[in-house]
């Protein structure tokens, strides 16, 4: 089994989402999380002091699945989260092992766990 | 019937009187929902606490001995018992009350975010005592200065307080922030200012409205009487013209923010709002409605500048603008009054705004000095970093919204 | 003697008219609180510049000439430098100007978290000076429309404004929404409509109990008149008749809702409070209290199904439901004035009702239209997800908690 | 001439009296600020929900059938119709209306985050309309009571309602809290009590200052009369004292906490200044400044020992402290009156006290029963995690904030 | 050593902290995730229009250990999180292998830095 | 590649940040996470009645890097993260196996897409 890690801009998430869910994937866990990276931020006035805004704010999505589904979710999400052309700061995905799942409802383990 | 026509009158004005002192004592209110507006989540506990024990304070010290320094008649109020002869004693202290928690509201902005709550208290124990009531006494009360000089016969006249309340609050604001010194984080090693955003705008905004409604009380109150053609008619103008000169400061704040900067800056919508105020205030009875307008929209231009200089030129670390708004504001709104007013001059407004300045700066700097000798005036940078709240009271202000 | 007599009347009448103006302008805070409440946070620092820019525009393009379109006496307030008859003539211009801006707080929140700031404050300068002093001139100060026909000959009668200014304000703000059309995500491909929920509710709530105050001065303040046994005794009624019709409202509202979805849906108790208020404003002094409180919760239902009917049919995407509350039931108001006050007509009503709404439509359509031609009136797709704080304001309102 | 005067006294009385009800109705606002404030965000919607709708039951019960049993003259307010002798009937009516939502919205903040919406909403319906006008009837206006003795002979005398208004209130509470039981979570197995802090501490500390204005009115109008020198005086008196207690109750809780416990505890301010204001109500009118300051202050020390007391010996779990506030604080400014009024006894306030207590206390339990077997009183503890926001009203306080 | 990743209703967080320290484990992170899977979201209506909630709040713990604590931890996790009988949405439990720790105060690595 | 995960106290966040841009680092994604760990939370009094705080407020980065930047990340992250002299509480590093990356816009995979 995989955990693909996806980090996207926020406003791609409701399309991404439909995304996974087209190809099948059942289960999703996001969190907001702030990006540091090529895309830069941006600087703002406040009563005419600067501040720099350098984490721009990104949604983490986690999905486990088996390993014949990467490439396919992988593809899901890169095409949802791609803006027109491919813009700076669209995101990543990151793919590890995942060794075990567990279903606390059930004590399911293994695949059937997802 | 003639009696009964006298009485009715005196009803009138002290009635008059009480709601406009009803009006003054909201201000407190307003004063709180701004500061807790501009400072940082993690410090709005705390200035809450800080107004709401400041105003219990300046109503409990100026009743105690305050009132009699300023207009004698004996201490905790002795004096008030009579009924008084146009309208009664007791609406009078009560009018008089709210404007003393007014000018120590103003300290309470400019310090916030570092300094230590009960040196704050401490503090306001002796302005609204002690410093507020003589320079009130020098002013409104007529009487000469140390024995000196009478101001208001060099042509001297604030009204409603541009100078007396407003100018006399920033002036110990600024000497508090002298000696405090910045927040932590406020400036870089290479001299240049970060911006440090307040955590709420709606409370900002809505302090800003509730200061706009009771300064008609401020202002308004400020003629002293209301029954007679006269008088109803200047309390008119008066509130017409408080009115024009809060719309002219947020007008004039909201373009040229939008000019220099490109951006229609709410919080400077709001200083404006209170620039246009406290500009009028020394004279919101002589002007026409378009002159209000313009001297509020002049000291809107004001603000601005002068919150953005002693921000960036000064390092004056004064979260809420109050130094701005108040002083520098305050300075031309007495500078203004003899433009539409011929009874007064131009030097004897210097002659005021002299005085007051010196007197408030001078005392207030040295009681923050022996403050800081005898009980500390900041909270440590470790306890600026947890934030006020939980080391001053123990609580958060949002305990359920991250931060 | 008699004549401290009438200068007491003069007074009391100025400081009646005063307070009650001050009470109205305390409602610009009402609608300020609400709408921050009723939109999403990343449009509330936006709404609260605009609801505070709106006021001090209303206040100086009224006082420099829309006071003088609606009521004669020449611009810059030229005529009403005299002191006035029965009261102070600045006490009622404070009166009437706050009264503008009211019209034009309502259009604020229909065209919410879309509009561009600039292009609302332009048309807020000539609605404020133009197109809600003509239909004022109509009605209140009984010319004829055009030289045409005369309101008050027909049996119009609109005592506080539920027409002239509320439903005058919902058909500006009618416009203004069908030519920036709905928010970006509030309606589906299939024509289905999503909810948006406001951030605040807190404020929402805030800002209609400061209505519901103010609402005492709009309605009471508009007899016009307090120093007689009769007109005392018709503002008494008039307050009282205000508090029920808003109680009717809030109960009618949460009835209906408790039936129609099973929850108690807060926002349209908190609309139903405003529906009541709104309800009664045509015509405050002529039903009893119980008749009051049914007006009111006539309105109340109406409220909560125009709102629902506008968004989900007609496809009117009006973010705090202000043409609802301010159009659909001020037309109610004006049609209910007939069942308890006889010297009206319901033919007179529906000629008012449409000549203001035709005028106050028709211009304002234009107005949209013409500004949208020349300098736009829709924020950008991207800019809208944004949130118009950043992009208006370059700030925040709530910077530091996570949305 | 003779009658103009006599019809100025009575439009000068009628201002007053509807300028002080505006006030009174304005705490309406502040019960919703402070209860909103001191809930967990998830309660947040429901207990504005709850605060709006017992204002507009109550203004309408009252209305209805309340005033008739509380000072005759019918129902539907037939009575009133009349124009009144010295002041308008209208205008009785609405500052006594204010009254009873006042008494009822201390009842809220009690049972807050447990209570089913709609029970509360019954249980509103019957205490607005018979349990606080009967004894209203009995003290106010000096009914016997069950036609067996007379409060006002046996030397009692409540001038404006800290055991009336305040203790039934919080009598009634008394009763809820008991029969609904602790919130989930708020005690150990040990019994040790749990905190639950209060999710925003800004609108809790602007109810508080809209508490502090308004009690102007709630205590100012109960002079019920201004046009003379006489009564002018005492109003003024009124507002000076109400407003030295509120600080001495506020000073007195400062100090006492930073003591106990350390920390300046924000909440305990606030509750100092509502205890201040609670035990001057009964007898504003006779005590000097400094004496209502001591009062005030007793009212702050009692409070906070009382509601730790309640919550850590008595597991009565009160979250925003309303039975301590408004139930032990009102008793203790019943019996503070003899120390400045000879004309009332200890023994007469005792009486007085029992009376309302047994009365209040026991019909409130009763009914509270009979709601608990009819519709139940408590939401389910499912329900109760969730939240009452999502329960009772099907939306978010705060729906963007992370929680 | 191993890292153990919990997604679990939050209400439960109390109790698996008090499960997790009673069998020993030392250190917790915990996040505020939404999650989307099996549980379906709910609808709601506001002013009369419906808005679906499709992601529910759900608490992410991680908890690194060492390879032999893994059975008792799931176990621990499973059984104070589990509602009574096991409802849909009580959640998973991710293993994934963790190759290194440092504890930043002392510098030290491996398990010792648990 | 790897994955090198630092809960870090929240203040040290800027510095943090600086010592791993001065290295070369070019992402990093922060989540606001709350701790549970030898470092104590705290009681609080309010109204009289006590509270413990258990979960602290902490930062957690993800870094995604080649194998052989390993070393420097975290001797990067270490000294900056450290307070003087190392305090309780100054946080943990972990490092598990990262197996692919893909950057979202372009579609690039391995390290080049970090
Ligand atoms: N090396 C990295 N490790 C962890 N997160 C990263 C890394 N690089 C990028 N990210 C995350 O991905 C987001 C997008 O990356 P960025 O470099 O801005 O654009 P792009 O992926 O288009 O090159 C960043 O905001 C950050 O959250
Ligand atoms: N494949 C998955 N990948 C990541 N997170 C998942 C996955 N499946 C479920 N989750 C998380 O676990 C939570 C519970 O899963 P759910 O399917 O609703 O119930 P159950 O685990 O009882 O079958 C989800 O809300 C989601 O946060
Ligand atoms: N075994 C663990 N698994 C996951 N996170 C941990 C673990 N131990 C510590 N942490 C995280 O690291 C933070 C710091 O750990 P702590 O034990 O308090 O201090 P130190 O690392 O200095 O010993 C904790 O607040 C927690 O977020």
């Amino acid at each position: 089994m995989k955990m693909v890690t996806a980090i996207i801009k926020p406003f791609k998430l409701d399309d991404v989402r439909e995304a996974l869910s087209e190809i099948g994937v059942s289960g999703i866990t996001a969190t907001e999380v702030k990006g540091f990276g090529r895309q830069k931020g941006h600087t703002e006035l406040y009563r005419g002091a600067e501040y720099s805004v350098d984490f721009l704010p990104k949604v983490k999505l986690e999905i486990a699945i088996v390993a014949d589904q990467v490439d396919s979710v992988v593809e899901a999400i890169s095409s949802a989260a791609k803006s027109d052309g491919g813009k700076i700061g669209d995101g990543k995905i990151f793919i590890t092992s995942l060794e075990q799942v567990v279903r606390i409802r059930t004590g399911e383990t293994g695949s059937v766990a997802l | 019937m003639e009696n009964t026509i006298l009485e009715m009158q005196f009803a009138l004005d002290t009635f008059y009187f009480l709601m406009m002192g009803a009006l003054v004592m909201w201000m407190a209110a307003g004063f709180s929902m701004l500061e807790a507006g501009m400072v940082r989540s993690k410090n709005t506990a705390e200035i809450l606490t800080k107004n709401i024990g400041l105003f219990a304070i300046a109503c409990t010290t100026y009743m105690v001995y305050g009132y009699d320094v300023m207009y004698g008649g004996g201490i905790l109020l002795d004096g008030i018992s009579g009924a008084g002869d146009k309208y009664s004693n007791a609406s009078d202290f009560f009018f008089q009350v709210v404007f003393v928690a007014t000018a120590m509201s103003i300290v309470s902005g400019a310090v916030a975010e570092r300094m230590k709550l009960f040196s704050f208290f401490a503090f306001a124990v002796v302005f609204t005592g002690i410093i507020y009531p003589m320079e009130g006494a020098w002013t409104w009360a007529g009487e000469a200065v140390f024995g000196l000089y009478t101001l208001s016969d060099l042509g001297f006249s604030d009204f409603a307080g541009s100078g007396i309340v407003h100018m006399a609050g920033a002036a110990a604001a600024l000497a508090g922030v002298i000696v405090l010194g910045a927040r932590k984080g406020k400036y870089n090693k290479d001299g240049s200012s970060n911006a440090i955003p307040g955590a709420n705008m709606p409370l900002a905004t809505l302090g800003t409205f509730i200061l706009w409604m009771g300064w008609f009380g401020f202002n308004g109150g400020s003629v002293l009487a209301m029954a007679s053609k006269e008088s109803a008619n200047a309390v008119a103008m008066v509130f017409l013209n408080t009115n024009a000169a809060a719309a002219g400061g947020v007008i004039a704040a909201l373009i040229l923010v939008k000019l220099l900067w490109g951006k229609a800056d709410l919080t400077m919508a709001l200083n404006g709002a209170l620039a246009g105020l406290v500009a009028i205030t020394a004279g919101p009875d002589t002007p026409t409605a378009l002159e209000a307008t313009l001297i509020g929209a002049v000291g809107g231009l004001l603000v601005v500048f002068s919150i953005s200089t002693l921000d960036k030129v000064f390092k004056i670390d004064d979260p809420v603008g109050a130094i701005s708004v108040h002083g520098v504001v305050g300075l031309w709104g007495l500078l203004a009054v003899p433009l539409t007013n011929s009874g007064v001059s131009f030097s004897g407004q210097l002659a005021g705004a002299g005085t007051i300045f010196v007197w408030v700066f001078g005392t207030s700097m040295v009681l923050w000095l022996v403050l800081k000798a005898i009980m500390g005036v900041r909270i440590s940078e470790e306890e600026e970093y947890t934030g006020s709240d939980i080391v001053e009271c123990g609580l958060e202000a949002y305990p359920e919204f991250t931060k």
